[in-house]
């Protein structure tokens, strides 16, 4: 196993250039008016990842306090009642608008997209660096927000309970709105150049899957968060002008509030697991080295997800008080998700059939991914089962599914991406060794933590619950052990990669032998990507001798 | 050229989808509001001036075709036509600002406002036994600000992209070979007389 | 596998909880299953083709027969799995119309429960073994939910409007509720016992007028002035003496006082009279009044009837309605809770 | 296909002409053919069509916002890929439309329960908290 790198397929590498995207230029002034997508993706990845270190350890706050039955540590109170409400709705806020909506897109999609496509850019570098400033003053906000007070609303900001709490939900809302801006002008980004900018003789059905996965993510962006735009701003009248909306005490409606919420953050949902499960179809295909087995299905089920994530939004409120022909309706389309989860699902495996499949951190990161992303698939099937979902609606079953599909899938995916293209950001091969450790650690831990709460779910614990019957202390106690072994394992990548920094370049362009064209540039890229015009000759995924050896 | 004339305009039209589902929002909540409160919308409506929303949605039109014949100029590269033409489009823009100013001030004096400040109860039918009106009047004006004035908002938007394009045009930026942005505010308006077409009906017609 | 549902799931407490499980346990073991594939192939395939230089891969492309296989045997899993779902959905939707029917109204942080008959209790409900109950729910500030796990049933209270929850337990003793929807500070301490009674237990349960007696045990004006507002007698009888729309004389400063009748008698407003107006209105009408009250016989119980004099008789004393003239009452004491402890 | 896009300028070398397609004539009719559009909705808020009122209004304002997307917006010249963007917004405009009328349409009813047109909410709720809006008080 110690063999890491299997490099049968490797190109034969050029000498490394002198110059490339890092160094082509200096100062902090250069990176911050840099309009070169390379640049911007590797901004926002230290951002997202920061993002990700506060939500982080928001959660274990959370798991630790809800370690023992009185919330008590070496005898002193960990988080008063209204601390811990506060404590988890931050986890929640940052988790899902600063880290894992921009997480895969904007930072690793901004790097490899316009690479994959043969591209010397985005179609509008400027509107990047603008995304990229709103992210910036997003996060700015919603620290503010933090500092003067926090929130206690919980992520879905639920009116009327958000339009009279105290605190600074005006603050953080108004964070949201522009943090939906940033998204939206990726999304738009991403779209057009996706439309304009393939290199000569790509077609549709020659671009990777990575592509078709962010490019339907891009769709969502574009038509799902101007609606959360929307349901923010009358969020924030309501608290500033009570204009009575969503306030049932002026003759509001708060389910109208769930609607116009959900139809953003149920396609949200797949903002976030469409560009990991994008990852997976590069990993998968590169580490078996065999073409991808049903490329067109996948490429077709990517968009047809993205198209039905906006069908299904009602799903998330079936005892809210909708009426029950729309929560019938919605169970229906609910179902329909399914199919196109199935097909990749299938896909996958039937890709790594008969494969000649290596165990590289990625891949490993990509076979969590389908473990994890099974659990968290099948366990949707219970919650869209009307009779079912009654009983475990917002209760930890809940929190476990939506946890193995956004962390066991996206997170996982994201983590197993950062590996993949690590070579290629950076230059540098990381410590295979302990990035298989690592990654073992989090998918025991990740284990650990969840599956419990599918059985505190479904015995009857509430989420969002302070004070919990005693009956669920033993559980609660494992959930919370398994997210030590999380964060153990998410400390040791950040340690290895880091420490993989200190050490002079040594990666060479195609570690993995991927059939990309972000593998046929130097590693790291030069700052126009590519010496010259890569013009596409094969299909992307395929592993045949004679067209390898091309 | 033609290339990033074509990604350009993908673009726009991509942000212009993504305005039509901004407002959109507004749209859905005040036709549902409207199935909410049927009668309180129908009163309410009367209080807005119908010929004052006439004017404005002419003016609207008109603009929208002095800007089309500003990208037509440029088109042709027409300098001083570009020019004039966007200036005249300005001047629309300014007249239905100042027909709004007007609206609102009526509102404000009647007291036609949300419904935490509305008071202007003399005709309204649909109250409780107390005779407290209903919320729904308030409702339907709080539509009314939050619409119409976003949809200010983007004149404001409008006036100054315009401003910014017809100097360029002065400078002679502009060519034959080159006038995307000119096409791209052009879209952007068109946009926003396109919501108006929608809005004047709504809140001034329908009963 | 008994003890597997027994693990996962809590105590079966309604007709429904039956009918979930036996869902929930067959997604359980059909996603077991699939997952075992899924896993199976995974590791599998990572082993027996791991990787071994030189191996050339064979160019498979797709297969348009299998993906349509496994597009369509799932969708007819799924289509099956809706229809299961719905059919144990709708006997949760429709509340038979026999259904005792008791109204919710919460707040934060706390459930009160009204029954049919006006009796009150707070975070304490008790109901009749196998009689179907039909919940009315409305919140008074912010969302709320109603969530009993031993009956698999839960629906959001929304405040503006009334929503419907029902069920019919068949298992006596108490049960959870619990609220599931996020409330604030004091949202996992809201929490209420559902107490399931045999006949009689319920019957002495509801002769005592609920919990909510004890609490105002040593407070009858304060009582008095709640059934005063509930009981409707605020439609007739203002308590600052103005004329209200309903017609009835104020309560304010009439105890005690000397009332001509309209057949010229005098009477005076004691105790006896008061009550007797209650029951049998027409018996005294005093002049320029209507005899338009109706009977409260059978409406208000005895700590109601005796609450309401000593409501009346503080009016009396202190126009303004102060605090309430010092009364002894001499009540049989209700013990509701002991009784239910009792269970 | 992308090849194409990306090598029309090559393969036509004016192809900045094929914008040219509206002239001042054209988008003299299309303003004429709006104000006569509008005038007939407004003649036609005159007079009562019942359930037909919104039905009209709607139908001749969505002629019109489409007049203007085809000549004064250029998408009757323009690649289709920008129409099929535009029609995608108010597609997915009209499913959140659709869905939530579906909900409001088939509950039982849609005024607030404690202002039924005869109750003011305090009465039904009374005291909820101090931070009632001054609305309720006139």
């Amino acid at each position: 196993m110690e063999n890491a790198i299997k490099s049968q397929t490797r190109i034969a590498d050029r000498p490394r250039p002198k110059i490339n995207y890092l160094n082509a230029t200096h100062g902090i002034w250069s990176w911050m008016s840099t309009v070169d997508h390379k640049r911007i993706g590797v901004m926002y990845l230290v951002g997202v990842l920061g993002a990700f270190f506060v939500g982080g350890m928001f959660a274990l706050l959370v798991r630790l306090t809800l370690l023992t039955h009185d919330h008590m540590l070496f005898g002193r109170l960990l988080l008063t009642a209204d601390a811990y409400n506060r404590v988890f709705t931050l986890h929640g806020v940052i988790m899902v608008f600063l880290f894992i909506i921009p997480s895969v897109p904007a930072a690793l999609g901004n790097f490899v997209l316009p690479l994959m496509l043969g591209a010397k850019d985005v179609a509008f570098p400027r509107l990047n660096l603008a995304s990229f400033y709103l992210w910036c003053t997003g996060a700015i906000l919603a620290v503010v927000g933090m500092i003067f007070g926090a929130i206690d609303t919980g992520w879905t900001f639920y009116t009327p309970y958000s339009t009279t709490t105290n605190g600074t939900v005006t603050l953080m809302t108004m964070a949201v709105f522009i943090l939906g801006f940033s998204s939206i002008f990726t999304g738009i980004n991403f779209v057009a150049t996706v439309h304009k900018l393939r290199a000569p003789g790509m077609g549709w059905f020659d671009m990777p899957l990575f592509v078709w996965g962010i490019y339907s993510t891009a769709i969502i962006q574009v038509l799902a968060t101007p609606v959360l735009g929307i349901t923010v701003v009358l969020l924030m009248l309501e608290r500033v002008f009570s204009i009575g909306i969503f306030d049932p005490k002026l003759g509001g409606d708060p389910v109208l509030f769930q609607h116009f919420f959900w139809f953003y953050s149920h396609p949200a949902v797949y903002i976030m697991i469409l560009p990991g499960m994008a990852i997976i179809s590069e990993l998968i295909p590169t580490f078996s080295r065999k073409t991808m087995f049903g490329y067109r299905a996948v490429a077709y089920s990517s968009v047809s997800l993205a198209l039905l994530s906006f069908i299904v939004w009602g799903h998330h409120m079936f005892v809210a008080g909708q009426s029950q022909l729309a929560t019938v309706i919605f169970s229906a389309l609910t179902f329909l998700v399914a199919i196109p989860s199935g097909v990749k699902m299938f896909n996958w495996l039937g890709t790594m059939y008969k494969g000649n499949i290596s165990l590289e951190t990625p891949m490993l990161y990509a076979i969590s991914f389908l473990l994890l992303f099974a659990i968290g698939g099948l366990t949707g099937i219970f919650l869209g089962t009307l009779s079912v979902d009654v009983h475990l609606t917002d209760t930890y079953f809940v929190v476990a599914h939506f946890h193995y599909v956004m962390m066991g899938g996206t997170v996982i995916a994201f983590i197993g991406g950062i590996h993949y293209w690590w070579p290629k950001m950076t230059g540098r091969m990381y410590s295979e060794k302990w990035g298989r450790i690592a990654c073992t650690l989090i998918f025991i831990g990740f284990n650990m933590t969840f599956l419990t709460q599918f059985i505190l779910g479904s015995r009857g614990m509430p989420r969002r619950y302070y004070n919990y019957l005693e009956q669920y202390q033993p559980l609660h106690a494992f959930s919370t052990v398994g997210s030590w072994v999380i964060g153990l394992g998410m400390f040791m990548t950040a340690a290895y990669l880091l420490a993989s920094l200190r050490k002079p370049m040594d990666a060479p362009d195609n570690p993995w032998g991927g059939t990309t064209l972000e593998w046929t540039t130097s590693s790291p890229p030069i700052e126009h990507n590519f010496e010259e015009q890569p013009v596409l000759t094969k299909a992307p995924y395929d592993y045949r001798p004679e067209t390898v050896a091309h | 050229m033609e290339q990033q004339f074509d990604t350009s305009k993908i673009g726009m039209w991509l942000f212009l989808a993504t305005e039509v589902l901004l407002f959109g929002g507004l749209f859905v909540g005040f036709g549902l509001m409207q199935a909410r409160y049927p009668q309180e919308f129908i009163e309410a409506h009367e209080h807005l001036q119908r010929p004052l929303g006439a004017l404005n949605t002419v003016v609207l039109l008109i603009s929208s075709f002095t800007m089309v014949m500003g990208v037509l100029s440029a088109q042709r590269g027409d300098k001083k036509k570009v020019v004039m033409f966007l200036v005249l489009t300005i001047l629309c823009a300014c007249i239905f600002l100042g027909v709004k100013y007007f609206e609102y001030s009526h509102k404000f004096e009647e007291g036609l406002l949300p419904p935490r400040w509305y008071h202007a109860q003399s005709t309204d039918t649909v109250r409780d036994a107390a005779g407290n009106v209903s919320h729904g009047y308030g409702t339907f004006f709080a539509f009314y600000f939050m619409m119409t004035g976003l949809h200010g908002i983007h004149i404001l938007v409008g006036i100054f992209l315009l401003s910014w394009i017809a100097v360029r045009a002065h400078r002679g930026e502009f060519s034959k070979a080159y006038y995307t942005p000119v096409d791209l505010v052009g879209l952007y308006w068109h946009l926003v007389d396109l919501i108006w077409i929608y809005l004047f009906p709504l809140f001034y017609l329908i009963k | 596998m008994e003890w597997l549902r027994a693990w996962m799931l809590p105590p079966q407490g309604s007709d429904f909880a039956a009918e979930v499980d036996t869902v929930y346990m067959w997604l359980f073991w059909l996603s077991v299953v699939l997952f075992l594939g899924i896993a199976y192939a995974a590791i599998y395939f990572s082993w027996r083709y791991r990787y071994k230089p030189g191996r050339v891969t064979p160019h498979q492309t797709h297969n348009t027969m299998l993906e349509i296989v496994w597009s369509a045997g799932p969708l007819l899993l799924c289509v099956g799995i809706f229809f299961w779902g719905l059919n144990g959905w709708m006997k949760y939707s429709v509340a038979p119309g026999e259904s005792m029917e008791i109204q919710i109204t919460a707040k934060k942080w706390l459930w009160s429960f009204e029954y049919p008959d006006g009796t009150r209790t707070a975070n304490e409900i008790h109901v009749k073994l196998n009689k179907p109950v039909r919940f009315v729910m409305t919140s008074e500030d912010v969302l709320h939910d109603f969530f009993v796990p031993d009956m698999r049933v839960k629906a959001d209270i929304v405040p503006g409007r009334y929503t419907e929850v029902w069920f019919t337990p068949t298992v006596l003793g108490v049960h959870h509720v619990t609220c599931a929807e996020y409330c604030g500070k004091g949202h996992s301490d809201m929490q209420a016992k559902l107490v399931v009674d045999n006949e009689a237990d319920f019957a002495k349960f509801m002769e005592t007028g609920g919990t909510e007696w004890e609490d105002y045990k040593t407070k009858p004006a304060e009582w008095g002035k709640l059934q005063y507002e509930r009981k409707g007698c605020s439609t007739c009888h203002s308590i600052d003496g103005s004329l209200t729309k309903g017609g009835g004389p104020s309560w304010k400063g009439i105890w005690g006082k000397m009332e001509t009748l309209n057949n010229g008698q005098q009477v005076l407003v004691d105790e006896p009279y008061v009550r007797e107006s209650m029951m049998v209105p027409a018996a005294k009408i005093v002049k320029g009044y209507e005899p338009i009250m109706p009977t409260f016989q059978g409406l208000l119980r005895e700590t109601e009837i005796q609450g309401l004099e000593a409501f009346i008789k503080s009016l009396g004393n202190d126009p303004n309605g102060g605090p309430p003239a010092p009364t002894v009452l001499a009540l049989p004491p209700p013990k509701p809770k002991d009784q239910a402890q009792a269970q | 296909m992308s090849n194409s896009e990306q090598t029309s300028e090559h393969l036509h070398p004016h192809a900045h002409a094929k914008h040219h397609h509206g002239s001042a004539a054209l988008y003299v009719r299309t303003l004429v053919a709006l104000l006569i559009l509008t005038a007939i909705t407004v003649g036609a808020s005159y007079i009562d069509f019942g359930a037909g009122n919104v039905v009209i209004a709607l139908f001749i304002a969505t002629i019109k916002a489409t007049i203007v997307a085809l000549f004064f917006m250029h998408l009757r010249w323009d690649k289709p890929v920008n129409a099929v963007i535009a029609c995608a917004g108010f597609l997915f405009l009209g499913i959140f439309l659709m869905f939530d009328f579906i909900d409001f349409g088939s509950r039982d009813g849609l005024r607030p329960v404690n202002w039924d047109g005869k109750l003011p909410i305090e009465t039904v709720a009374p005291a909820t908290s101090g931070a009632a809006p001054a609305a309720e008080k006139k």
